[in-house]
């Protein structure tokens, strides 16, 4: 019974992982090649999983998801053109103070639009109440899909950064951007791309999880907290730090409600947080040669 | 000098720019919680108001006065809330308020009303608000008390006495998990895990298999999130089959589509608002509920919930006190008249008011129902 | 140069009055309600903006402090100590007068703690929190600054949403008024309403002065050099890891007042008061008033708040604000009213410069 | 090919330059030389658009690039080796040159990129022999080296060096200096700013005496080189 529940807490805390190390991701691409912490971020996971719930109405659901990843993408991208690109070198509390006000107005836009309802995607493979279940422990299926999906993130990542042009462009531009700029890159375009590309993923994430935690107008902000905890706690702009930063989280919230009364998760979370950021602000995994040499 | 004049007539130009009174209409305020983390709540309950305020005033309005509806939204701020409150009594001098949505709200506001003599018809739940009873505050949904004893009346019958209670932290979620603490004594009934999550929670299955290790006989959730859904879809995936208890908090069938397969067979007490189709010809309540349920649910094209029908209690009750008491009557007459109002059929159940009852319903209101192939209806007995 | 900072004292001063004879005229009386809700917003406010214009340091945890203020009160002033009258140490302390025997509304008679020691508590408790985060959070800059008060609101608000005592979600309401002098108190009645908005405008006064006078003295320019470089500022002896930490220090604390007197007046808080939202809602009074623009701060937030409580933003209030947030930012991140006054300073600093240039 | 007229430019409120005033003809070596602090870096990043000129005009082959963002500049055959190199210190050697043919890519002249590759490497070859090391782990010589072959990789006409000798041994100041005539010979222009001077002005063809954001001095190099004042003000230190 002991190792049964071991495992399930477990596997509790991988779920909450998952889901926060796809937001934490989200972040570390922005912040990579802006220096930019979006305060938005969430709200991409929200309007991704929004506007998945509302295509399937009248699409097949993969065909749904990949339009709602487009969608998002799109608007990723005219949120940093119409709010972003045209700032000449914005200072970290202005660029601090915008983001918090698009994902306010994305918020309220969204109540406009969707109404206070909350919505979900159906489950991918299997329904609500199935589960795998590995000698006692048992796990949705979903949680794989997640956990997988993140994988798949990471690894194109990876890839994308590490092998083609466009990434290596886009860590160039993140090094150092007036170094970038002298090699003849468009500087700018990269920005709006890591808009792109960190909404798209956010927007996949929400998509994912949705049928575990449902969507609604509001969750974007209660997710950024997360995220941005894990993106931190990893060491900030190292992606597969984050994702080991959402696991070590996800644990031990789940391993906190074990024994703890489960009012304060969030105050334990944050307050873990807050002791990384007096004592080792690099993160976790970060060190004086990583932040150094920045990379992903 | 001259600016200071300037400034003096932009003042006196912005004060005298109010609205002014035309007609002898009726003014009803309304605090609701229409945005913000109570928005399930407020948001129906504003829809119905403007539905029901619609009709009454095509009908003519009440004794030939038309209802002017003022709202105001707080998003469930009790800042906000005493605010509202104190203009709605002293500059709009309206003649009740409807609302607030939640108990914070509406027990920051209790003394207000009640210093500014005017009604208050709050929507939220908990007992407080109608015990102490104050002179002018009157409350329309169902007592939690009555929620719980319901519960354990039928846990009794299915011979369930080891339960584990979860609950969110917020006021719906607190009133339950006090009434449970309270009344489980009483009724011979242990709780083995008691705890509470957070309102935003996404995933829960840590705080289930708490639930689960404990062994218990049955589960009990209170609360009116979407972590209602997440907690019984949590359940079934770790594979407990228990029956899982919900609050009067799950009468919204937006829920048992969330939850989906694991909602089946879920049992909670509610208003008969849910399962008006179903109920018997001769239950009085039917005629009201088709009525609300069919213009509503034709006017904003989405499901009707028991929290809308909360404010369309509350105006009816409004409505027929007004009616009864005459045309020109003073707030005190209406009061006194809904504090003797026997036998109003509303949505939440049958409202018998007296002096010492400021919520008039009693265990009846509620109806365990239970939910079968994705829709609510009557628990076998 | 004394002269100059007491005009606009006075002009304040004179417009508190004017506003309340023009009510008084109006038959408008009633507005001086929110007027007095949005006098104790300010204080946080201005205290805020101290912080942000002046140390350069942003806090997004600045409801946390005004909870602290308004639920310790709150919790000291509702709790009900008859149960241990007999306790040696209630006893001793209902004779010092730290404690005080009340009648609730329905006729129960309470011994809880007087207004008065309950505001020394919580303005002292606000203190000592302020001081020991931010010894450790001001040491951060840039997101990390913004994360570690934004995690720092977020804690306050979890404990105060997740412990029975504050309340829970429902909060805390019949909190008694809290006596001030000759039978006036701080409360919500309606009869005292006038008392009650000279009082709330009398602290925001005091608390310019305070703040003005700090402005323009040695800490001032101090200050304003963290804000400009801090690197320089380090470098030419000026301690400001020290400044930083009062200023934040004194920007709790007003903080904390507002909450104590706000939930007086109020007759109770809830947990919206600790709320992110509220904490952004802040800053964005402090960017739209112009960052170090304690008279343009002041200025709006009085019109915005003012708006905001009478409910003229509808559902959009949230809203109005996020925009606000977003608008003044990108077209004028020096605010609206400091702009133009601030652009005309450095264009006649700029030309004096010019000018002894040329003379060199 | 490089024409600049009356240029003022500077940070915010603050003037750096005052009215600058320089050309650099095809296939030359041209040296700014002056203190620290002068304004030698805001010329070469307003002539490269990091920084906006306030007035006056910068004429490349005839074009006004002075409205134009860096990257346009860059495409349009004027590249900076930036003071301090700035290489991407994560990324392999072999990364960062690619990241250099980046305008190259653009043009279409996918197949040339690895023939500049092999001629980088032929101007550098210890590049070669680090092709696969990360550049941040490289020594300052190396990092310049990198800087410079990275810039080369965009086939500028017009190439532009920062202090490249700032912070390097001497015997590493000897070698750059070496490519940089290199550089000439295989008819490349140089625009070359330098704190050292002599060894400037002793490859250059002419030469610019910058000091507090103005030109006061210009001519032959050899001549500058002769002059008194400017033996006695940037010489004297070296003049051992």
């Amino acid at each position: 019974m002991f190792f049964e529940l071991f495992f399930q807490y477990l596997v509790a805390g991988l779920t909450y992982g998952t889901i926060y190390a796809i937001v934490g991701i989200g972040f570390n691409i922005i912040y990579n090649t802006t220096g930019i912490i979006n305060f938005a971020q969430g709200e991409f996971v929200m309007l991704g999983g929004m506007t998945a719930v509302t295509l399937y109405g009248f699409l097949p659901l993969p065909l749904a998801v990949i339009g709602a990843v487009l969608i998002t993408m799109v608007m990723g991208g005219l949120i940093e053109m119409v709010f972003i690109r045209w700032l000449v070198k914005p200072t970290v509390l202005r660029m601090i103070i915008i983001t918090i006000g698009i994902s306010i107005l994305i918020r309220e836009g969204a109540l406009l639009v969707w109404g206070e309802g909350v919505r979900s995607l159906p489950y991918f493979t299997g329904n609500e109440i199935s589960a795998l279940s590995l000698g006692g422990v048992r796990l949705s299926p979903q949680v794989l899909w997640s956990i997988g999906v993140c994988m798949v993130i990471v690894l194109f990542l990876n890839l994308f950064f590490k092998h083609t042009m466009l990434g290596r462009e886009m860590r160039a531009c993140a090094a150092n951007r007036d170094a970038a700029a002298l090699c003849g890159i468009p500087t700018k375009n990269m920005i709006t791309l890591s808009f792109v590309l960190s909404a798209g993923i956010g927007a996949l994430a929400g998509c994912v999880v949705s049928p575990i935690t449902y969507t609604q107008y509001s969750i974007g902000s209660g997710l950024a907290i997360k995220g941005f905890t894990v993106a931190i706690l990893g060491g900030l702009g190292n992606s597969m730090a984050a994702v080991a930063a959402g696991f070590i989280l996800g644990i031990l919230e789940s391993f906190s409600i074990w024994v703890l009364p489960t009012a304060y998760k969030d105050a334990i979370s944050i307050a873990i947080l807050l002791a990384m950021l007096f004592i080792r602000p690099s993160g976790l995994f970060g060190n004086k040669e990583a932040m150094r040499l920045k990379d992903f | 000098m001259k600016i200071l004049r300037l400034f003096a007539a932009a003042i006196i130009i912005a004060l005298s720019a109010a609205p002014v009174l035309a007609a002898p209409a009726i003014k009803v305020g309304a605090i609701l919680a229409v945005t913000g983390p109570a928005s399930f709540l407020g948001a129906p309950e504003a829809k119905t108001l403007e539905m029901l305020v619609e009709e009454i005033n095509a009908k003519g309005g009440i004794n030939g006065s038309k209802i002017e509806l003022v709202i105001k939204d707080s998003g469930a701020s009790p800042e906000k809330a005493i605010s509202f409150a104190k203009q709605l009594i002293e500059e709009e001098k309206v003649f009740a308020i409807i609302g607030p949505s939640t108990t914070g709200e509406t027990m920051a506001i209790k003394n207000i009303a009640e210093e500014g003599k005017t009604l208050l018809l709050s929507c939220a739940a908990a007992e407080v608000i109608v015990n102490p009873v104050a002179k002018y505050v009157f409350k329309t949904p169902q007592m939690d008390k009555h929620a719980v004893i319901r519960i354990f009346q039928q846990m009794k019958k299915m011979g369930i006495t080891k339960i584990g209670v979860l609950s969110s932290n917020t006021g719906f979620g607190k009133a339950g998990k006090e009434q449970i603490e309270k009344l489980a004594p009483e009724h011979a009934i242990q709780i083995l895990v008691n705890e509470v999550y957070d309102k935003a929670a996404t995933d829960l299955t840590a705080e289930v298999t708490k639930v689960k290790a404990a062994k218990v006989q049955a589960i009990v959730n209170w609360s009116i999130e979407p972590a209602q859904a997440i907690v019984i879809k949590n359940v079934r995936q770790t594979g407990m089959t228990v029956p899982i208890f919900q609050s009067h908090g799950f009468g919204n069938i937006g829920y048992v589509k969330a939850a989906g397969a694991a909602a089946e067979g879920a049992i909670f007490p509610a208003g008969r608002l849910l399962v008006a189709e179903v109920l018997s010809d001769k239950n009085p309540q039917k005629a009201v509920l088709l009525a609300y349920k069919k213009s509503y649910e034709e006017k904003y094209k989405e499901d009707v919930s028991t929290f809308g029908g909360h404010a369309y209690d509350a105006m009816k009750i409004l409505e027929q006190a007004l009616k009864a008491a005459g045309a020109g009557a003073d707030k005190e007459k209406v009061r006194t008249t809904i504090e003797n109002m026997k036998g109003l059929v509303g949505t939440a159940g049958i409202f018998n008011f007296s002096p010492a009852d400021h919520n008039g319903l009693d265990l009846n209101a509620f109806e365990m129902l239970t939910v079968k192939d994705g829709k609510f209806t009557v628990l076998e007995k | 140069m004394r002269t100059s900072r007491f005009i606009p004292i006075l002009a304040l001063l004179g417009a508190v009055v004017l506003v309340q004879l023009l009510t008084l005229a109006g038959g408008k009386a009633f507005f001086l309600t929110q007027l007095t809700m949005s006098a104790y917003y300010t204080l946080i406010v201005i205290g805020l903006c101290l912080l942000m214009g002046f140390a350069g340091q942003i806090s997004l945890g600045h409801a946390g402090f005004f909870a602290i203020g308004g639920y310790t009160s709150a919790v000291l002033t509702t709790l009900d100590l008859a149960a241990y009258k007999e306790n040696p140490l209630v006893a001793m302390l209902a004779k010092a007068g730290v404690l005080t025997a009340r009648q609730d509304l329905y006729g129960g008679s309470l011994l809880s703690v007087h207004p008065w020691a309950a505001c020394v508590v919580a303005v002292l408790l606000a203190f000592v929190i302020a001081w020991a985060i931010g010894i450790p959070v001001l040491k951060l800059k840039g997101h990390y600054l913004a994360m570690a008060t934004l995690g720092f609101g977020t804690i306050i608000y979890s404990i105060v949403l997740g412990t029975q005592r504050f309340g829970a979600a429902d909060g805390i309401s019949s909190v008694p008024p809290f006596p001030l002098l000759f039978g006036v108190s701080v409360s919500g009645d309606s009869s005292l309403r006038v008392l009650n908005y000279y009082f709330a405008w009398l602290l925001v006064t005091v608390a310019m002065v305070l703040l003005l006078n700090l402005i323009s003295s040695r800490v001032g320019r101090a200050l304003r050099s963290i804000h400009g470089a801090e690197d320089a500022a380090g470098a030419m002896g000026v301690d400001t890891a020290r400044f930083k930490l009062s200023t934040f220090m004194l920007s709790a604390v007003l903080a904390a007042v507002a909450g104590v007197f706000l939930t007086h007046y109020n007759g109770g808080i809830g947990p919206s008061e600790a709320s992110i939202m509220k904490s952004v809602r802040y800053v964005a009074i402090v960017a739209v008033g112009g960052m170090g623009s304690l008279w343009g701060t002041l200025i709006m937030s009085v019109v915005l708040n003012f708006l905001s409580l009478r409910g003229y933003f509808g559902s959009f209030d949230d809203a109005v604000f996020g925009g606000i947030l977003i608008v003044i930012m990108l077209f004028a991140p020096d605010g609206i009213i400091g702009a133009d006054l601030r652009r005309l300073v450095g264009k006649i600093a700029n030309y004096k410069q010019q000018n002894s240039n040329k003379s060199q | 090919m490089l024409r600049i007229r009356n240029l003022d430019a500077g940070y915010g409120n603050l003037n750096v330059l005052r009215r600058v005033s320089i050309h650099v003809k095809p296939g030359e070596i041209v040296t700014i030389i002056g203190a620290n602090g002068a304004g030698k870096t805001t010329l070469l990043k307003t002539i490269t658009g990091l920084l906006k000129a306030q007035a006056g005009e910068v004429l490349f082959n005839g074009q006004d690039i002075g409205a134009m963002p860096t990257e346009r500049i860059v495409s349009g055959g004027c590249s900076l080796v930036p003071e301090g190199r700035q290489v991407f210190p994560a990324m392999p050697v072999s990364e960062n040159l690619l990241l250099g043919a980046y305008v190259q890519f653009k043009r279409g002249n996918k197949h040339e990129v690895e023939r500049d590759l092999d001629r980088v490497y032929a101007l550098f070859p210890v590049l070669k022999q680090r092709e696969h090391q990360l550049a941040g782990t490289l020594s300052g010589g190396e990092q310049q080296m990198l800087a410079m072959g990275r810039a080369l990789m965009a086939r500028p006409k017009l190439i532009m060096l920062d202090e490249p000798s700032m912070g390097l041994a001497p015997l590493m100041v000897k070698e750059i200096f070496n490519i940089i005539v290199r550089l000439r010979a295989e008819g490349n222009t140089v625009l070359l700013v330098e704190q050292n001077a002599r060894s400037a002005l002793k490859i250059a063809n002419r030469g610019y005496v910058l000091e507090t954001g103005r030109i006061i001095l210009e001519g032959e190099a050899e001549d500058l080189l002769a002059n008194r004042d400017v033996q006695r003000a940037y010489l004297g230190r070296d003049a051992e």
